[in-house]
């Protein structure tokens, strides 16, 4: 059971690890990597349930007859390049926070926020 | 024929992974960057072409041997340049090495001392 | 001969990724992350040649070439200011002669 | 045994990951992450994948973040938000997805449900039905066409929002200004600017090479038009984003990127004008494998010119914005000097 179910653990692991980052840590782009950890570990758990023991890359030849899962790999291929794809939005995201805000860190840009919300209801009141 | 080839690519596939371990070694216990790289840059090129010719006695396709070969030249190309790279980047950015301009002067003032020259005055 | 090359090439990928870990410069991390690239390029090589499925050395090419790339970006990108390696923003603990 | 060395090897990264404060070192230590995950993908057997990740994964999203870096600051915040909630949100969450895994067949097991369903007929009848040995390909470009289509318009609509939240207006005196901020810099590199005139071709050839060989072995649109990006970015990287753009325009990339995706619809618009499905390539040609080897052809290209010019499009916006990111923020010290 320990070796059948290790990568499913890993998985579990490694997606987890993504989830704190996201949640704990304020910096913007230390969260794109937890992003990135945690779509990683779902690429991890799609090819490792596609490998059947014995089994070889699923390009045919001659000399081989047990292949693995291809369909999973299918998904995971195009899903690696919308996650770039995805991950150079939320970059670019990213510097056009820095630009407006000055800095990258979700307090300061929080503070920043409620400080303009205050003066605005402030000067609503007056 | 056979057993002289396994003999030859086994000794190269040996040399190759004494070379990729005492460099791993040499990037951990070195003490500075400098050094490290020097660990590094020195044996993962000699180290990294052992093991690509070992592989290539083991390939009969021509197609992976002809692969093989072009991940050897491109080693052969990259690795150097990458460690080039490096250093200058290293020293241009100003990361001083633990072994500054002074401590040479000390160094060949001692070799002297011993009665050694040194080859640069 | 083969899968003891392989576990060679493990260990020292191990060593490598304790440098990157530990640091202690950025240059530090930069080269581990170098060795680490080469040796992957050797190790897909060698499993290659282990499964018995020896025609997929493309990967090993590109690996090899996006190890280049990465340092050149490494060398531009490390260019501003905030990257020199003055005492206010020295992460290492070099000793003083 | 292997995998599970580089799993193990995996989760140490991923929580050095955690611990780094450094974010260089953080973009550093995802390109380890990446280049691990890529062993992994090639050891389950997955060579497209890893072909993939080790072009995307360990090179271009590393160099993204190398960028985004440079303009935006090095060092993290120290200040973390309630860890100890985020923790126990954590553990109860894996936890549970713990107890789900039990349930799950065993890593490895012939058995499982997912390769008893769609699997058998991919592997089995791909060789007749569409006559290429790369089951990957075959599925990936011709059974499975239209939810590629979709990602292709993913990623293009992805180099759309990037242009919008990143181009900058390019005023002709700017590029003089420009050009000298480069030259500063480049002038040193001799020896990397002579290699990498080496390379480029090669690099360029390669990239050709896997998007025709998809076919045949690992590789395929994504893959060659990654590499294809990566090998012009090197370009911009030692040589100015002035000189990359006299020699690749800007527009015309763009031009390109959106022919990509007309020229795979249009296949599937030509296979419906030819009396058969949309994406069903049997009624291009005479032959049903000459027609499906057309097909493919035709659709991989269309990924590889997407694909390839949607990274150069990210790129170089991001190159740009940094570039008159550093121009103003010359003029800032300018000024202060004057004052």
């Amino acid at each position: 059971m320990l070796m059948g179910l290790f990568n499913h653990w890993i998985v579990v692991v490694l997606m987890m690890i993504g989830l704190y980052i996201m949640i704990a840590h304020g910096n913007l782009i230390k969260k794109i990597v937890g992003l990135a950890i945690f779509q990683t570990s779902v690429f991890i758990f799609y090819i490792s349930i596609a490998k059947v023991d014995g089994g070889t890359a699923p390009v045919l030849a001659d000399n081989f007859s047990q292949y693995s899962n291809p369909l999973p790999h299918v998904l995971i291929l195009t899903a690696i390049v919308v996650g770039i794809a995805t991950t150079a939005l939320a970059l670019s995201l990213v510097v056009r926070i820095k630009e407006a805000y000055g800095s990258i860190e979700e307090e300061e840009i929080q503070k920043q926020d409620n400080q303009i919300q205050s003066e605005q209801e402030v000067g609503g009141q007056t | 024929m056979d057993i002289v080839i396994n003999i030859s690519s086994g000794l190269c596939l040996f040399t190759g992974s004494f070379l990729c371990i005492s460099g791993g070694i040499g990037i951990l216990r070195f003490p500075d960057f400098y050094t490290r790289m020097h660990a590094v840059g020195v044996t993962d090129t000699l180290g990294a072409g052992m093991i690509l010719i070992g592989l290539m006695m083991h390939s009969t396709d021509f197609l992976v041997l002809a692969k093989l070969v072009m991940i050897l030249l491109l080693t052969l190309l990259i690795s150097p340049t990458t460690s080039h790279v490096l250093a200058k980047a290293a020293l241009h950015n100003g990361l001083v090495p633990e072994l500054t301009p002074d401590a040479l002067d000390q160094t060949s003032l001692d070799l002297k001392k011993k009665g050694k020259t040194s080859s640069n005055p | 001969m083969l899968v003891a090359a392989t576990l060679a090439i493990f260990i020292a990928m191990i060593l490598a990724i304790i440098r990157g870990v530990a640091g202690p410069t950025l240059y530090d991390r930069i080269l581990a992350v170098n060795m680490f690239s080469t040796k992957t390029v050797l190790l897909i090589s060698l499993l290659g040649f282990v499964m018995g499925r020896p025609e997929f050395l493309d990967i090993a090419i590109v690996y090899a070439l996006i190890n280049f790339i990465s340092v050149i970006a490494v060398l531009r990108y490390s260019d501003t200011n905030q990257f020199k390696h003055t005492p206010a923003n020295k992460l290492s603990t070099e000793k003083e002669p | 045994m292997i995998n599970i060395v580089l799993l193990t090897l995996l989760v140490v990264v991923a929580i050095a990951i955690i611990r780094m404060k450094d974010l260089f070192a953080v973009a550093m230590l995802s390109g380890i992450y990446g280049l691990l995950s890529a062993s992994f993908f090639v050891v389950m057997d997955a060579v497209d994948v890893a072909f993939t990740e080790a072009a995307v994964g360990a090179g271009i999203s590393t160099l993204l973040l190398l960028v985004v870096i440079s303009m935006t600051g090095r060092s993290e915040n120290s200040t973390r938000h309630k860890p100890l909630l985020a923790l126990l949100i954590v553990a109860i969450t894996g936890g549970l997805l713990i107890y789900g895994t039990l349930d799950m067949p065993y890593f490895g097991a012939a058995d499982a449900p997912i390769h008893s369903h769609v699997a058998p007929r991919y592997i089995n009848d791909s060789m007749q039905e569409i006559g290429i040995p790369n089951i990957v390909t075959s599925v990936l470009a011709s059974y499975r066409a239209f939810d590629t289509f979709g990602e292709v318009v993913v990623i293009f609509t992805a180099g759309i929002g990037v242009l919008a939240l990143l181009s900058v207006v390019r005023r002709p005196e700017d590029s003089d200004n420009i050009a000298s901020i480069n030259d500063s810099m480049h002038e040193q590199h001799l020896v990397v600017r002579i290699v990498t005139k080496m390379l480029i071709p090669f690099i360029l050839l390669f990239a050709l090479y896997v998007q025709f060989h998809g076919d045949y072995g690992p590789g395929g649109g994504f893959q060659a038009g990654v590499i294809f990006a990566s090998a012009i970015i090197l370009y911009v990287m030692l040589f100015g984003l002035n000189t990359a753009r006299k020699v690749i325009n800007q527009t015309f990339i763009q031009l390109i990127a959106a022919t990509g995706v007309l020229l795979y619809g249009c296949v599937g618009i030509a296979s419906l004008l030819n009396g058969g499905n949309f994406f069903d390539y049997n009624v291009l040609a005479n032959d049903p494998i000459a027609g499906q080897h057309l097909g493919i052809l035709l659709i991989e290209w269309g990924v590889g010119c997407t694909v390839a010019s949607v990274m150069l499009i990210i790129f170089f916006s991001f190159a740009a914005r940094r570039e008159v990111q550093q121009k103003n923020e010359n003029q800032h010290d300018k000024n202060q000097e004057l004052l």
